[in-house]
């Protein structure tokens, strides 16, 4: 049968691989997210003496590795083709939750933020998967609810529960080699979350969905159970990254995660995962989390700046980052 | 195959469930009425109608840009930013008179759509992440321009607030105007029907020759004016310009009203009444909810409710 | 019931009934599971009994029944629209019948999804590529059955192995690593195959397999079939091409209009009886007017100015100095195998990819390269290869899709005019019989077939001065293909320019007056006359394959 | 002409007084008591961490007014920070300050509870803490400095005094209330409702929404309210700017000044100008101009001086009597 063999263009016998330049451009367009951050982190060392400092540093990585957390499950709700706006609520939820409950002692401080937020996860999962409808609609609902549901318990977000359990409290602010347990567990779940992205089945049902939800259907991937768990395993890590950060401050601190879930967008999104789903991955929104810490930290380097500028620079930091990464890929690719 | 489409009771329902899919919108919106009529004491009062149709105007006008958008398969986050952008803009050349700093507001708009457009259509940034720098710097600039609430007394531009022709505010008289416009852009024009085609297939659209940069590059200019219309509107309504809390998560509002409208998210359709119909519903809703006097919590959830329950109704089914 | 024997199998009188004792016996059937092959005494693997389905505003499917039994061929036709597709996905879970009965293996089952339908050993390539563009070869090829190592994590050495090995099997090499996508359709309808095989299956159902294959991987592909057949595995094999059927198939299934017009052994049907039965017309008749194809007696004066002209198109690592020129009235066949860079080489005709140097005349004037808005301008129109990803805009109508290229012209200061609309749109839809509910139908909706016709008149309602058509028959019925072989001829003879690509050689020879044999992205031989002939177009490709290797 | 409304630096026009100069519970921090090194003001770095954007009177104020007292005091190194009103942000700001060197924190706190990171950080390097405007929910003179700012309920308490005088006793009245969730609108709300409870029964509360301190949610939300609830008397804004927004609204339903009393809190300038234009009712200030008690407790402190932990500032009010002539100090 071999002598029928259809010879690609480079067909020389053997079986013919991928041109060099096509490999970089590959490597660029997953990690272009990473040099830029690399480009910025050598110009902030430079420009400013203070950036480059080990104070410094781990701030960014502390700050950045709640991000993180919900940024890994975003990056699984958007290969698949989805987004997840309820993120930010879920994480306020989550924390509120999460002070809530230490008063009855560690477990209950973190297993109940994870069952309530795992709760609303699943209830946009089923509503995206079974009913078929739209992820932008419904988790903008949850959104809307959970946030709802955040006020409903914090009393109109007159009432901060104080975290009343030391262990509890250590699991956020005891550190290791100067960061925190929270950059630890953010490591560790983006590692988890590249072997389940590449290397398990799951992983792979993610990407066919996102790639092709029909043709994922009709190869046999479980698309609705699939989507079921993407949207939970979110609304998990978003109540997770809200207990967490719970812990760190001591207290269910009512007013964050307003407009967060853009920023964990962001973060993916200018990590190269493709917003149409089906491709990217979590190296490039782990260095997309990184970059939009080291965007803030440069901004408040300089100093000088009011908090109108800081927000044009901040935007104009943006348009450069995804023209430049948008680039970099267009140009290996014609080369 | 003439034959095969004669009716069966099977195609009614199928005839039923597209009806309710087309117009569920317009049922929900009839519901809501029919309950603050029964329950809502001074509901029907003229003055409240005009309240309720005056309040709505903006989302409509920005929701408007937004389905267009939509309907390319992108999304503008900026348009609350441009509204901000708007804002600032009108009072900075307010001294040359309402009609110059209006046109200026507009010329600002269609520069941030043309900055995001070319973004989206020339250098291939994905709407979503071109649109959000928008948002971010787009609002800083309008804060830099007027770095606080800024009260005007320009006469023509709080008439054009708070004046009406008719016994129809002019805001009101706006979003008909510019709801029939761009009705007829969608249904009558080149334009809009390339704008669909693109939404539907841009490959193929590129291949039959249809000018796809230019109508991408177009549809986030004319929504970046829709905005900046709304947002000179808001603020002859206001009589002050507030660049920092105007418009904002106003994109959150115009993107629901849209998909509750019956457009999807997918792109490739565009509704403009069903649009329209999506706003009044999210402002009823909200307006049921204030008059009721819900607290906060309630009032977000509820919305999430019933935003769930409009999108179920009127969502596409499968073949089974 | 009865109706897999009943009266529906000769619902239309007008065809020729097959031998009384090709049908089974008339038994009672309900009592036991299953009936019979009076030939094997084997049961059917896989059965539907009077199964319908309406879609709104088409009964796709009116009563249909059909039985398969292990170890045959089973061919299911029909003209587009007939309802095969849609019979393949009741089979499969992806549509639930309206009424009547499936059984699988003697049981009455009821797939809720393709899934359930490939666990319990269906396994269906469908009609349109269903596979993840942007996903590694070797992921979609194995996706779902990856070979893991001790800890239950994918073992991504050994799955690109196994997947090369795999496709080795069906002779495509490539970097299995590389996204699906950047594999031409062919190769990418052999992955298909490939993995609807591979998965330990009862029952392989292919819809139009070859429709994007070349003659060579049509000969892996029935020795594949074959195997299959000879291990007991039964195959249901829809196909448009006649030659194929009588080759490999052992038993036929004609659907027409939804419902079931014969079922019997092929081998005792006439081809001529075949299609007269798909037809619904009088094998007679068909006999005396014959199908029309392609005439072969067109003359091109041999001194008329080229309408268009290719000159030296060169694309790195896809086109190297191809020359190609087409006259007024001529069709120029585009000779080659898959990745010889045929759609590479129309495309830039077209404007629609863009060059490195070279370049494109019509009629004398140089063309903008790159732009396929000037391209058009200029008259130049290209068919797309792809349907679903290139032609069709699925979410707008029959009507916009015909409508989309020429608003410009049927606009009046950007104010479209829908009664220019409107004419145009009825015009093509009866001359190209396409058939569609109404205009205002989705266009998705369609039978591939009819789609490719809405495509053929978005082109046609240009009044383009060339035509460049990729693979314009694939996956068109047999009445349908010579109507569009009749329109190429029609088109030519009033003077259009017509590029023909097709991977049907008989197909490409018969319709050509000159053919271009391309390999490599490369110019390798020019068939002009009498030269026109199969052989020679295979043999233009080995000498140089020889030469080249 | 846009800093018309930031304070003079030589003036003494709206500058701060403070109400309580040895704190409410009467303790005191000294140098000694704090632990930390005695530091020359003038030569160190000071950061300074702003909670919301300089786009609302207050905020552009009292980041002038901080800026301002630096540059009067020839401190080169102010390191402004501004968090934006997220809140996480601000946390990695002043943990970013302290990663720069800051040996002075001047901290606008966007919400009172959720510092413990900031305060171990500061605590370690025994960097001295200012807080101003909002309190932070931690042990004085261990987990930070002091606090300077005003007491928010006690002004919803000032609020509901004019409120009752303006209605003599009774009617009804809405609450336009500020940002859910926000300390200030939770003090300003309780402070109002309980004064009420107990002095004036008679007065029914009868629409609470929010306006989250935006001028348009004001108008929108009065819009309603005056179309379902016709028979109100008095509105109590929780903020200027909802309290013009409802101006706004009043206006354009035609009612006339002073037909339905505003109540609000802050004490902006186009505030006070609306009590002379006899529409709004009276306004309880809130002074944003921290920035030369700020840097005079600060020095106290590194001379070694004791001072309080809590210092509360008096604020005015503003109402018919005195807004024509108090509106120049008006910020
Ligand atoms: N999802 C659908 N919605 C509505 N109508 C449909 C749908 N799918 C198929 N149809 C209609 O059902 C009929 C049968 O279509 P089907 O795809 O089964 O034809 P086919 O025999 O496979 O044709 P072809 O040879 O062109 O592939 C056609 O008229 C088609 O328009
Ligand atoms: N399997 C493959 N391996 C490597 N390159 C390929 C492959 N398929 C296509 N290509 C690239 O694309 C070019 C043209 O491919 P394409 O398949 O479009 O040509 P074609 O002659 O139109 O074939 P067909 O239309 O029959 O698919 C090739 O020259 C090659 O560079
Ligand atoms: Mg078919
Ligand atoms: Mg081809």
């Amino acid at each position: 049968m071999t002598d029928t063999a259809m010879i690609a263009s480079a067909g020389d016998g053997n079986a013919p691989v991928s041109p060099r330049s096509e490999r970089i451009s590959r490597l660029l367009q997953h990690h272009g997210a990473l040099m830029v951050l690399l480009v910025l982190v050598v110009v902030g060392s430079v420009a400013f003496d203070s950036f480059a400092t080990p104070g410094n540093a781990a701030s960014i990585i502390v700050s950045s590795s709640f991000l993180a957390i919900i940024a890994i499950g975003m990056t699984f709700v958007i290969i698949s083709g989805g987004i997840d706006l309820s993120v930010g609520s879920l994480y306020v939820l989550g924390g509120v939750l999460a002070a809530y409950g230490s008063q009855y002692g560690f477990a209950v401080a973190l297993l109940l933020p994870l069952a309530v937020c795992g709760a609303v996860g699943l209830v946009q999962g089923l509503l995206i998967a079974r009913a078929g409808m739209a992820p932008f609609i419904v988790t903008l609902a949850g959104l809307l609810g959970a946030r709802g549901l955040m006020l409903a318990i914090s009393d109109e977000g007159a009432t901060t529960y104080l975290v009343e359990d030391a262990a509890f409290a250590a699991l956020g602010q005891g550190s290791f080699l100067g960061l925190t347990y929270p950059v630890y567990i953010a490591i560790a779940l983006a590692l988890a979350g590249m072997v389940l992205l590449q290397r398990t089945g799951f992983g792979q049902n993610v990407y066919a969905i996102g790639g092709n939800e029909q043709a994922a259907a009709l190869m046999g991937v479980p698309v609705a159970r699939t989507k079921v768990w993407i949207y939970l395993m979110s609304g998990l890590l978003a109540g997770l990254a809200g207990a967490l950060n719970a812990a760190r401050l001591s207290s269910g601190v009512t007013i964050l995660g307003i407009g967060l879930e853009l920023d964990v967008i962001a973060a993916v999104v200018i990590g190269g995962t493709l917003l149409t789903g089906g491709a990217g991955g979590l190296t490039g929104t782990m260095a997309g989390v990184l970059l939009l810490g080291v965007i803030q930290s440069l901004i408040n380097q300089v100093g000088t700046l009011t908090s109108a500028f800081q927000q044009v620079v901040s935007g104009a930091f943006l348009a450069l980052v995804v023209i430049a990464q948008r680039l970099l890929g267009r140009a290996q690719r014609l080369s | 195959m003439a034959e095969a489409t004669a009716a069966s009771p099977r195609v009614d329902r199928a005839r039923l469930r597209g009806w309710l899919q087309e117009y569920g919108v317009y049922a929900a919106v009839a519901a809501l009425l029919l309950f603050n009529v029964l329950f809502t004491p001074h509901f029907v009062d003229a003055a409240n109608v005009r309240t309720q149709l005056v309040q709505v105007a903006p989302i409509v006008i920005v929701s408007l840009g937004m389905a267009l958008v939509i309907g390319t398969q992108g999304i503008d986050l900026s348009v609350g930013s441009v509204m901000a952008l708007a804002a600032a803009v009108v009072v900075l050349y307010l001294g040359y008179g309402a009609v110059p700093a209006i046109l200026m507001a507009l010329l600002a708009g269609a520069l941030v759509g043309a900055a995001g457009g070319s973004l989206v259509a020339y250098v291939g940034v994905q709407p979503i992440v071109a649109t959000l720098a928008l948002l971010v710097g787009m609002r800083g600039l309008a804060n830099v321009l007027v770095p606080q609430l800024e009260e005007f007394r320009n006469p023509d531009l709080i008439a054009l607030g708070s004046g009406s022709l008719a016994g129809v505010p002019f805001v009101v008289v706006a979003a008909v105007l510019l709801t029939a416009l761009v009705a007829f852009l969608v249904r009558r024009t080149t334009f809009g029907r390339q704008l669909v085609a693109i939404g539907g297939n841009r490959a193929a659209s590129e291949l039959s020759g249809l000018p796809v940069k230019r109508v991408l590059l177009t549809v986030y200019v004319i929504s970046g004016v829709l905005a900046a219309i709304a947002g000179v509107l808001a603020t002859a309504r206001l009589q002050a310009s507030d660049p920092t809390s105007l418009g904002l998560f106003i994109e959150l509002s115009a993107i629901t009203a849209v998909v509750v409208g019956g457009t999807p998210l997918s792109g490739g359709r565009v509704r403009v009444l069903g649009t329209v119909m999506g706003a009044l519903l999210m402002q009823l809703l909200s307006a049921t909810l204030i008059k009721h006097n819900l607290p906060q919590s309630w009032t977000q959830m509820v919305q999430a409710g019933i935003i769930l329950a409009a999108v179920y109704a009127t969502r596409e089914r499968g073949t089974r | 019931m009865g109706a897999f024997d009943g009266p529906s199998g000769g619902r239309s009188t007008t065809t020729p009934q097959p031998e009384p004792d090709e049908r089974r016996p008339s038994a009672p059937p309900d009592e036991k599971p299953g009936r019979r092959d009076p030939a094997t005494g084997r049961e059917p693997v896989l059965e539907a009994k009077d199964v319908s389905k309406r879609f709104p505003g088409v009964q796709a499917l009116d009563g249909v029944s059909l039985a398969v039994y292990p170890g045959e061929v089973h061919a299911l036709v029909g003209e587009n629209g007939a309802g095969k597709s849609t019979l393949i996905k009741v089979f499969t879970g992806v549509h639930r019948p309206d009424g009547g009965e499936l059984r699988y293996r003697g049981r009455p089952v009821a797939f809720a999804t393709p899934l359930d339908a490939q666990r319990s050993g269906i396994s269906t390539i469908y009609q349109e590529v269903n596979l993840v563009p942007m996903m590694s070869v070797s992921r979609n090829l194995l996706l779902g059955r990856e070979p893991r190592n001790r800890l239950g994590i994918i073992d991504v050495a050994r799955m690109d192995a196994e997947a090369e090995r795999i496709l080795a099997e069906y002779g495509v090499r490539t970097d299995v690593r590389r996204p699906l996508h950047t594999l031409g359709v062919g190769a990418q309808q052999m992955v298909a195959l490939a993995r609807a095989v591979s998965i330990d299956a009862k029952v392989v159902i292919m819809d139009e397999p070859t429709s994007s294959l070349e003659p060579r991987e049509v000969e892996t592909l029935f020795s594949v079939i074959r195997k299959l057949r000879d291990t007991g595995i039964a195959v249901i094999y829809v196909s448009h091409r006649m030659e194929e059927l009588y080759r490999i198939c052992d038993r036929v299934t004609v659907l027409r209009d939804g419902k079931l017009a014969h079922t019997g052994p092929l081998a005792e049907l006439e081809r001529l009886q075949l299609i007269a039965l798909m037809l619904g017309r009088d094998a007679a008749e068909i006999g005396r007017e014959g199908l029309t194809r392609f005439s072969r007696d067109r003359h091109v004066a041999a001194d008329a100015e080229p309408v268009v002209e290719a000159r030296r198109l060169r694309k790195k690592h896809v086109l190297r100095d191809v020359s190609v020129s087409v006259r007024p009235g001529e069709v120029v066949g585009l000779g080659g195998l898959l990745g010889a860079g045929r759609t590479e080489t129309a495309k830039a005709i077209a404007g629609a990819l863009p060059i490195d140097s070279g370049r494109v005349l019509v009629a004398g004037e140089p063309l903008r390269s790159g732009s396929t808005a000037s391209a058009i301008r200029a008259g130049v129109s290209m068919l797309p290869e792809d349907r679903k990803a290139e032609g069709i805009i699925p979410t707008l109508s029959v009507r916009e899709n015909i409508a989309l290229a020429a608003l410009p012209s049927l606009a009046r200061s950007g104010v479209v005019s829908e009664a220019r609309i409107d004419r145009i749109v009825d015009t093509f839809m009866r001359r190209l019989r396409i058939k569609a509910a109404s205009p205002h139908q989705k266009v998705s909706e369609l039978s591939g077939g009819n789609q490719q016709k809405v495509l053929l008149a978005r082109w046609l309602a240009l009044q383009p001065k060339v035509l460049l058509l990729d693979e314009p028959t694939r996956g068109i019925d047999v009445g349908a293909k010579a109507e569009v072989q009749g329109l190429i001829e029609e088109l030519a003879g009033n003077g259009l320019g017509v590029l023909l690509i097709s991977s049907d050689l008989e197909e490409l020879v018969e319709g050509s007056d000159r053919i271009v044999v391309l390999r490599d992205g490369a110019v390798v031989g020019e068939l002009t006359g009498d030269e026109v002939t199969e052989e020679r177009i295979m043999a233009s490709i080995a000498e140089h394959s020889r030469e080249g290797d | 002409e846009e800093n018309a409304a930031a304070p003079q630096p030589e003036g003494t026009q709206g500058a701060q007084v403070v109400a309580t100069p040895t704190g409410t519970s009467g303790s005191t921090c000294s140098l000694e008591q704090f632990g930390g090194e005695k530091f020359d003001l003038k030569n160190a770095v000071v950061g300074f961490s702003q909670s919301e954007k300089e786009a609302n009177p207050f905020r552009i104020a009292e980041t002038q007014s901080i800026r301002d007292e630096a540059a009067k005091l020839g401190i080169d190194e102010l390191r402004v920070t501004n968090a934006q009103s997220q809140f996480s942000k601000q946390i990695t700001d002043v943990q970013q300050l302290i990663a720069q060197g800051a040996q002075l924190l001047v901290i606008a706190p966007l919400n009172s509870d959720g510092w413990e990171p900031v305060l171990q950080q500061a605590a370690e390097k025994k960097i001295p803490i200012i807080t101003i405007d909002r309190k932070i929910n931690a042990e004085p003179c261990k987990d930070y400095l002091t606090f300077i700012g005003s007491d928010f309920y006690e002004q919803g308490k000032r609020a509901a005094d004019q409120m009752i005088e303006a209605l003599g006793g009774k009617g009804k009245v809405a609450i336009l209330l500020g940002a859910p969730g926000n300390n200030v609108t939770t003090e300003r709300t309780n402070g109002f409702k309980d004064r009420v409870k107990e002095k004036a029964p008679d007065i029914e509360i009868s629409f609470e929404q929010t306006g989250e301190f935006a001028r348009e949610k004001g108008q929108q939300v009065t819009e309603q309210l005056i179309q379902s609830n016709p028979d109100i008397n008095g509105i109590y804004a929780e903020n200027d700017e909802m309290a013009l927004g409802a101006v706004t609204a009043l206006k354009g339903a035609g009612k006339e000044p002073g037909e339905i009393k505003i109540v609000s809190v802050d004490g902006t300038r186009s505030a006070v100008q609306a009590i002379v234009d006899g529409w709004i009712h009276a306004v309880v200030e809130s002074n944003p101009r921290f920035g030369p008690l700020a840097f005079e407790t600060a020095q106290k402190f590194l001379d070694g001086e004791p001072i309080p932990d809590t210092v509360i500032i008096s604020d005015r009010e503003y109402d018919s009597s005195n807004a024509e002539s108090s509106l120049s100090q008006a910020y």
